[in-house]
This record gives C-alpha cells, structure tokens and sequence, in this order.
C-alpha cells in the first residue's frame, strides 16, 4: 500500500500541522487540537479523542456547535492519559466537561484517568461512549459495542445543546439519548495499512467483502463474495431497523459514509437505494449525510448509520455549526 | 539485599532492552487477534521510561512517580495505560520509601492487578496481562530473596501464559475473534513474561 | 477493483439519483443536473459539464454563486450534444450563458455543437476552458493542456461575478482571467476502473508513482519509485511556479486534492509542505481546500492547484456560495 | 441503381451489426492509446441509429436527421460526436431528395471531412478518422456505380490505415502518448474501416 508520507513516526505530527495550518479556526497544542474559541466561558465543554487515521474524525470535527477540543493519538492508537487531560482542561469553560469518544478500551482508561485526574484540579467532567456499531456485540451486550461514524451525529446534537447554554447533565443526557437512538453498521472491501507496519491490516480476497467489519479492521459478521450494492445496502439497513431500539421514530437522519477509498460515486448508488428502503419502511429522511465523515485512511467500503430523531433532536441537528468537514 | 533505586534503574534498562527485543513477537502476536501493535508501542514506552528515570534519587516513590508521568504522555494503548496504573500504584505505595523488601512484591503486584480490574474492567480468566499478574503476585506471596522471587515469578508466568494459550479471549478487540484465539498466547501476557525474564536475568 | 454498484449500465443514472436524492438543492432531468433556483431571471448562466467518476466535479458543484446547470456523461465520455444544450437552456436567465468546462476534444465539439443549437433559440453563450494541467502540454502548447481540479476555482469566482449582476462578456473575462492563473499538476499512484471494464485504467507498480499523470489516466512527465511526501510536493510546487503566469501574485489560493482514494491524513501532509514551500517564496495563501474536489473514483493520488489573486479574484472568492461540496 | 432511404435502411442494420462485433477489437485499439471506450460506444451509437431510422419515409434529408438526432442524443465521446457531425452534413446535404447518384459520394465525404476537421480542429496528418474520410473521398471522387465505389472506397480506407501506423498520433488524448502511437491503429480509423467493410459487403 502506498502512502505519500515522510518518517512514519512523524505521520501524526506532520498530518496535523496541516490541518491546523489549513484551518486556523483549529489550534494545535501538542497532540491536543482546539477550536481557537475554546474554552468559551459559561458553556458545558464537550471533549473527544481517539486514535488517528480517521479524518474527519475527531480532530475535523472541532469547532463552533461541535467539539470543543480533541485529544489524538497515533494511527489507530488512543491519546495519551496527558492529552486527554489537555483536552479536557482545553474544554472546560468553567461549567464543566462532557468526554464522548467511541467505546474502546484504551481510549475508555485514559479518558477516566484523566476525569479524575482533572476532577482534582476542580473540573467537572462526565462520560458518554459512542456504542453505534451493530456488528461489534448483540444487543443484550450493547454495552460492549464500538463507536463508529455515528458518533458525529452525537457531537452535532450535544455541540448543539451545549451552545445553546445546557448544563452538564442535560448535555450529557442529550449526548446519551443521541447515542442510544443511532445505529451503524459497515462494510468492507479492502485494507489500510498503518505507516510504518509491514503489511495491510487485514487480508481479504480480490472478490471479497466483509458485512460488519470494524474501522480497525475488526472482524465482522460474514465474508462472502462481493454481491450488488442493492443487496448489501439491504442487508445493512434491515440490520439496522432490526436492531432494538427505544424510541424509534418515523424521522432518521442518515449517514452513508466512506471508509476511505469507495467514491463519492457509489455513496450516492447506495444512499439511493436506502432512501427507498426507509421510505417504503415509513421513515422520513431529515438532513441526510453523504461522504467521508469517518474513515480508515485508504480502506474500501462505507459504513450506513441511522439516527432517530425526536423533535429535539432534530432541531438540534439543524442548529448551526460550523467546523472544516460539516457546516450547518 | 533489598529492591532500591538503583534496582529500578537496572531493572528499566534491561527492559528497555528486552522490549526492544521483543518488538517483532509482540507485533505479530498482537497482530493475530488485534490490531499488531503491542510491540512497537512497549518499545517506544519503556525507551520514554528508561530515559524519565532519575539519576540520583533514592525515593522510590518518586522514582515510580517519573515512570508514571512517562507513561502517561507517551502512550494511549490499552497495555501502555495498564503499564501508567502499575507505575501509579507502586509510586502512592512506595512514597517516601528508600528500599522495599522481596517479600513485599506479592502484595504490590496484587494491588496493581486490583488497580487494572478496575480501571480496565478484565475479569480473572479473561486471557489478559492481568491473569499472568495474579498468578505471579500468588507465586510471591510467600518468596523472601531475590532468589527465591526469581525463579517463582518466572515459573509462575510461563505456566499462566501455557494454562490460558488455550483458552478463549474475552476482552477488548481480541474477544470479537472468539475461538480463534483459542491456541494464541495473548500479547500482554507475552510481553509481560518477556519484561520479567529480562528483569529478573 | 471491487465496486459496490449494480449493473454497470445503471451506475451514472443510479448515482445521479442519489445525488439529488440527498440534495434537493439540486434538480436532475435526464442527464442534466441544475440548481433548484435555475434558470435565474436577470444572472448569466453558468454551466458545465463532462463525464461521470469525477465527484464532487461536475453534478456537484451546482448551486448559488457556483454552476447553474451541469451536461453529464458516462464515466470518463462526454456529455452527449443533447444533454449540453438542455444544460444550457436550464442555465439561461435571459442574459446569456458562460459554458465552461474542460478542455477535452469530445466536450468541446458537444459544446460547441449544442451553442450553435441554442443560438437558434436566442441563447447567447460564451466558452472558457479549463486548461490548468501543466503536465498535458508544454507553455507554448497551453491551449492544448486539458482542464482538472482548478476549474474549481473558476466556478467559483465566475459563479460569484455573475451572482454580481455582471454580463455575459464580463463574466466570461473574469473566468478566462481566474483560468489563466490558474495551475495545476497531478501525481498518481494506483488506477482506478470504469464500471464494467475488464481491467483498471492503467497499470502502475507496487512501488511507483507517476508525476503529472491526468485524470483519466492520461500519462505523465515521469513514472519511477514512490518517493517522500516532500519530495513529491517540492517538485510539484517547483513546476507550478516555474509555469508561466502574466499576472502573477503574492497573494494565491491553493487546492490539494484527492483524486480518490488518498485519504485527507496524506493531503494535509502534503499541504503542510506546499504551505511552508509557498511561504518560503514569499507567498500568502488565502482560502485554502484540503480535501475530495475533483477525483477518478478509487484513483489513489492527488493534485495541486494553485490560483493567482488579484484584489478583485480574492473578493470574488471570498463571496457566498453554497452547494453540497463547497459552501462559503 | 442510385442511393436510396432504403439503401440507407440496409447500411443501418450491417452497421449496427459490424459494431457490435468490432466492439472488442476497437475497445482494444483505444486502450492501447486512449480510454478504450471507441467501441463499447460505436455499439451503442449505431444501435440507436438503427432504431432511429424511420421505416417508411423516403427523402434521404429526414432519414439523415432521425440519425443525426439519435447520435446527438446517444454519445459525448469524441468519435461519437464527429459522425453526429456527419449525419447532420448528410441531413442538409440531401434535403428533399430521395435518392442521390454514387458518383455524389465523394463530394459528400469531402464535406463531412471539411466539416468535421471544422468541428474537431483535427489537421489532415493528425492520424484521425479524418484522414480515412479524406482519402475515400479521394477515391470517390471519379467512381460512377455501386461496385466502383465499392472497390475503391475499400482499397483506400486499407492503405490509409497501413499507411498512418507508421506514424505518431497528433491529436487528442493519444497525442500524449507521442512515439509510443507509431505502429498502432487509429482506432477512429479503424472503426471507419470495419464499418465501411460491413456497409460494402
Ligand atoms: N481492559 C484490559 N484489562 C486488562 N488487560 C488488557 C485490557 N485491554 C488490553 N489488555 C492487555 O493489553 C494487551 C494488548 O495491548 P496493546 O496491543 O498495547 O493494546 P491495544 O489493544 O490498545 O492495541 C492485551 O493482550 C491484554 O493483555
Ligand atoms: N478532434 C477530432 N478530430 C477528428 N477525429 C477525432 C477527434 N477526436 C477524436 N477523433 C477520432 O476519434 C477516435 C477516438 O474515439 P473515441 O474513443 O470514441 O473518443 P474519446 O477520445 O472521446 O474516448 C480517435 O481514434 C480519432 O480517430
Ligand atoms: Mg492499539
Ligand atoms: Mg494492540
Ligand atoms: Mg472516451
Ligand atoms: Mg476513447
């Protein structure tokens, strides 16, 4: 797998000084990015972080509305204990901090250690995982699910919430209810290969796909020979509205995202057929998100996520943001 | 003789060394059933250790406490974050103090594995490095010399790292391949056993 | 290459329909794609147009301040005449349309061909053709060299002077003046496939990259083994600034671009360089695009672009646009 | 016998035919030096042509038209448009006639190719279907009846093609291809000479 890079201990550092020289609305501060309106006083700071390799995803997302500041790690490993606590203190305008990464276990520690470790410098902070990933555990074990892309609805609706002058447990709430409320789940067809490593992440045959393969490469639920995008997005979305949820609404919003290489092209081929299928389901489709939202660097395929929306939420959808990748 | 700074300082070395050494095994090992990186990251956070180690400090809690602070901003994984608890830990249990006893060791490894349950959620028998710290911290209970905690804790771990290699993962990103790991030497565990035979050596 | 599409037949309309599926902004009648507001009584029309596999470009940039109406063609083929003259008529408001688009043989005698149609309409049109590939023909072939990712920025800033009020001819000299100072180079490292052929565009080694080659996998200046990020840029700069430009500037704007497949980790890697490059030769960048503008669907690679500003090109595009791609 | 609707009728359907089995080797051709799409559209083209074309009308002006609007409604590509170009020429060209001699074929030709070369800013030399149409215009010019032309129109599409493999392609997407297009057919040219063959035969 090619790559346009220099040293691969130095893809991290280098990938983030251009995208902070790119967009000076972002300020970089080691291996912590904030909005450079961040902390605003008065406001419930909302803070993420993860490993890299996922742009957009968490650092593009940091701006007015969305993220206040974000902690990053190297490809495809979580942020350091110390950046998540720079993260946190980069966030914390003074009514404290919501902390809302994808489920994984390292990101889980050191995002606690670092709330405790804030928490004796007098912040406040609080904890929501992203859990949107379908194929990651059964629903009896949703606990145990990863956050994938739909974790960007969550920033969008507690960002949302926060601006418009929220305390901490109602941000955090809505952040919960968000997530509760989005299901995802993805498909691959070919690896990304970290920098540096001797080889791709996973194999897979030249006809293959994978349903529900995770964005590090994690295995999914069945590998088989690539079938039509009609049949897949089927297969997905039946998945998706089969999965038990709550409140499910006759309003979603979706998300077809690419994991890297699969073109704007055959996002929209599928978008289509999804539209169709939600629509002969009942559901009325608000704010649709098509493009690479979350990705995996080069990896081929795209996830499909689903959020329902109450009314609540989807005025908090439709509040104004702005960061590099989503504006509304 | 007791476990002192200069101890420590030895001991940081020759793991630096061994994770050096043992950077490609734990790369692949980690690369059958999670995400291969195990390796490269142990490296690069016992290089940050061996290099945050005070010259010319005595008190081992201090000592403890640079160790933790290189962790802490040097890595983000799951096993680096486990490897910050245990420096946590020994540095409150060990403040103020110049030297520890062999025969304390049991008790601290026990309290790091407390502290790794919970921060890290693993369960006994989960296949972790936390299995392999309960056993070895058993095996310590009752060693009194350098010698005799030697030859304990390495038997201890290489029969814990026999005893799980065929059993099932059941925690983080390993757990999703189920019962293809069962036959797999987990890498945390692996990599714990290696740091000790170098320490201990 | 795997795809996730259906028939290969289907692939071009299917996406169109998706396209607009999720953006109704956008209006799609065959293989025409104008904007909601289009035909606008009292703007000069602008339109464009090309084949398919390249979005966000062409369907994707139709909106206010940018394309009124876009002609579409299968993946890699022109529009058909047809379609260029019903683009031109959804794009007329009564003072004229600007046809611009890239310079390629097939697009231009379709545009050509479909002007001369519409005249008969009473529809007076102009042509500006992208031409900003300095690696397609030397200097003093520049009327040879074929339009890619720059267009862009003469949507932009042709789009914003006829949102002014402007008429057809003043529209159509501030495209030809953004065209001319606009260049662009590309680097490519894997191919990609048009839906339905047997194999992939072009064959390029594991280990090679090949400078300046074109979108469609026309070659380039040189093929040999991939070499550092900054080695890429540095060249890619060099040869941009050695072209010639009658109305160079200190101020300019820069657009690296994926052609599809290179994730956004690579480009702002790749930006940080260009920016330190720019700033070295004693340039500012104003408005900076990191990101998918311009693809060949799974191609791995990117381009530079790099536009000269004078006060007036700053301002024009510093103006309000909105379509699902590029928002001001 | 003179050129009627129906003379026009036969062409249509042994061009559709002769396409869609030239339709890999004209691909292949334009892989070598272009997008490798000449012939998945000339199928394309001449089916809709030959779907297009009106059963019972006689004046050659219409039937043209018909053909005319299919192409222009059927293709964007570059070859594709030029024999839009062509059928539009004929279509003006023979406007309330029904029927034209063999011996006019040639002047028509010649001003498809003036049109075209208008059109498509291909010089004669630039290796194109343009210098096929001019060289059978050529050897139109003195042919009085169907087997003269017959022969003629053949024997100067082959010699056109032998005669510019041999040099480079100077026009579109090929000319970049420079040098590396001496020893390969022009695929515009060769679709011309296939199909010519199917229309003859
Ligand atoms: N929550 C946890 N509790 C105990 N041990 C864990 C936990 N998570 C991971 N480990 C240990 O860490 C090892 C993996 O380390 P590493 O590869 O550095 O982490 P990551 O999964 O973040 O890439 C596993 O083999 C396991 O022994
Ligand atoms: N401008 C032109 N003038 C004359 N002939 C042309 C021109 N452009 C293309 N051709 C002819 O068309 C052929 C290529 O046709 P085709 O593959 O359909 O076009 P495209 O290049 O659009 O894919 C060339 O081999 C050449 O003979
Ligand atoms: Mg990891
Ligand atoms: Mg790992
Ligand atoms: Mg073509
Ligand atoms: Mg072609």
């Amino acid at each position: 797998m090619k790559k346009l890079m220099n040293a691969a201990d130095a893809f991290v550092d280098e990938m983030l000084d251009g995208l902070v020289a790119a967009h000076p609305t972002l300020v970089r501060e080691a291996r912590v990015v904030r909005a450079a309106h961040a902390p605003k006083p008065g406001k419930v700071g909302i803070v993420s972080g993860g490993g890299s390799g996922h742009l957009p995803l968490f650092t593009g997302y940091v701006g007015p509305g969305l993220l206040d500041a974000c902690a990053i790690g190297d490809v495809f490993a979580g942020p350091s204990v110390d950046s998540c606590i720079q993260a946190i203190k980069a966030g914390d305008g003074g009514r404290g901090v919501l902390r809302l990464y994808g489920n994984y276990g390292g990101d889980r520690m050191n995002f606690d250690l670092a709330g405790e470790m804030v928490e004796m410098n007098g912040i406040r902070t609080t904890t929501v995982l992203g859990t949107d990933d379908i194929a990651s555990a059964t629903p009896d074990e949703a606990a145990k699910r990863r956050g994938v892309a739909g974790i960007i609805y969550a920033y969008k609706i507690a960002g949302a919430k926060a601006d418009a002058g929220a305390d901490l447990t109602e941000v955090t709430a809505t952040a919960q209810a968000a997530v509760d409320a989005c299901r995802t789940i993805g498909v691959a067809l070919s690896p990304c290969q970290i920098p540096g490593a001797a080889k791709p992440t996973f194999e897979i045959g030249a006809d293959e796909i994978e349903m529900g393969m995770g964005i590090h490469g994690e295995p999914g639920i069945w590998r088989d020979k690539l079938r039509s995008a009609d049949d897949v997005a089927d297969e997905m979305v039946r998945r998706l509205l089969a999965d038990p949820i709550t409140d499910k609404s006759e309003r979603v919003s979706v998300l077809v995202n690419s994991l890297g290489a699969t073109p704007l092209e055959e996002l929209f081929i599928v978008y289509r057929r999804v539209a169709a299928l939600l629509r002969k389901d009942g559901r009325t489709i608000v704010r649709p998100l098509v493009g690479h939202y979350v990705t995996s660097m080069e990896m081929a395929g795209l996830s499909i996520s689903i959020i329902h929306l109450d009314a609540e939420r989807e005025r908090l959808l439709a509040a104004p943001c702005a960061c590099p990748f989503w504006r509304v | 003789m007791a476990i002192t700074a200069d101890t420590l300082r030895h001991a940081a070395t020759r793991a630096r060394d061994a994770a050096a050494l043992a950077q490609d095994d734990l790369n692949a090992a980690d690369g059958r059933l999670g995400d291969g990186d195990t390796g490269v990251m142990l490296r690069r956070l016992f290089e940050a250790v061996a290099t945050a180690i005070p010259a010319h400090e005595n008190d081992l809690g201090i000592v403890f406490q640079a160790c933790a602070r290189a962790c802490a901003s040097g890595t983000g994984s799951s096993l680096g974050t486990l490897v910050t608890v245990a420096m946590m830990t020994l540095a409150k249990a060990t403040r103020g103090r110049s030297e520890i006893g062999w025969d304390e060791l049991g008790g601290l490894l026990a309290s790091i594995r407390d502290q790794m349950m919970a921060r890290g959620g693993a369960k006994l028998g989960d296949k972790t490095v936390v299995d392999m710290i309960d056993a070895v911290a058993s095996a310590l209970a009752h060693c009194a010399t350098r010698d005799e905690a030697t030859v304990a804790a390495q038997k201890a771990a290489q029969d814990a790292l026999d005893a799980f290699r065929a059993r099932p993962n059941k925690l983080g990103r390993a757990r999703m391949f189920g019962e293809r790991t069962i036959g797999l030497d987990d890498p945390g565990m692996l990599a714990f056993s290696r740091l000790l035979a170098a320490v201990a050596a």
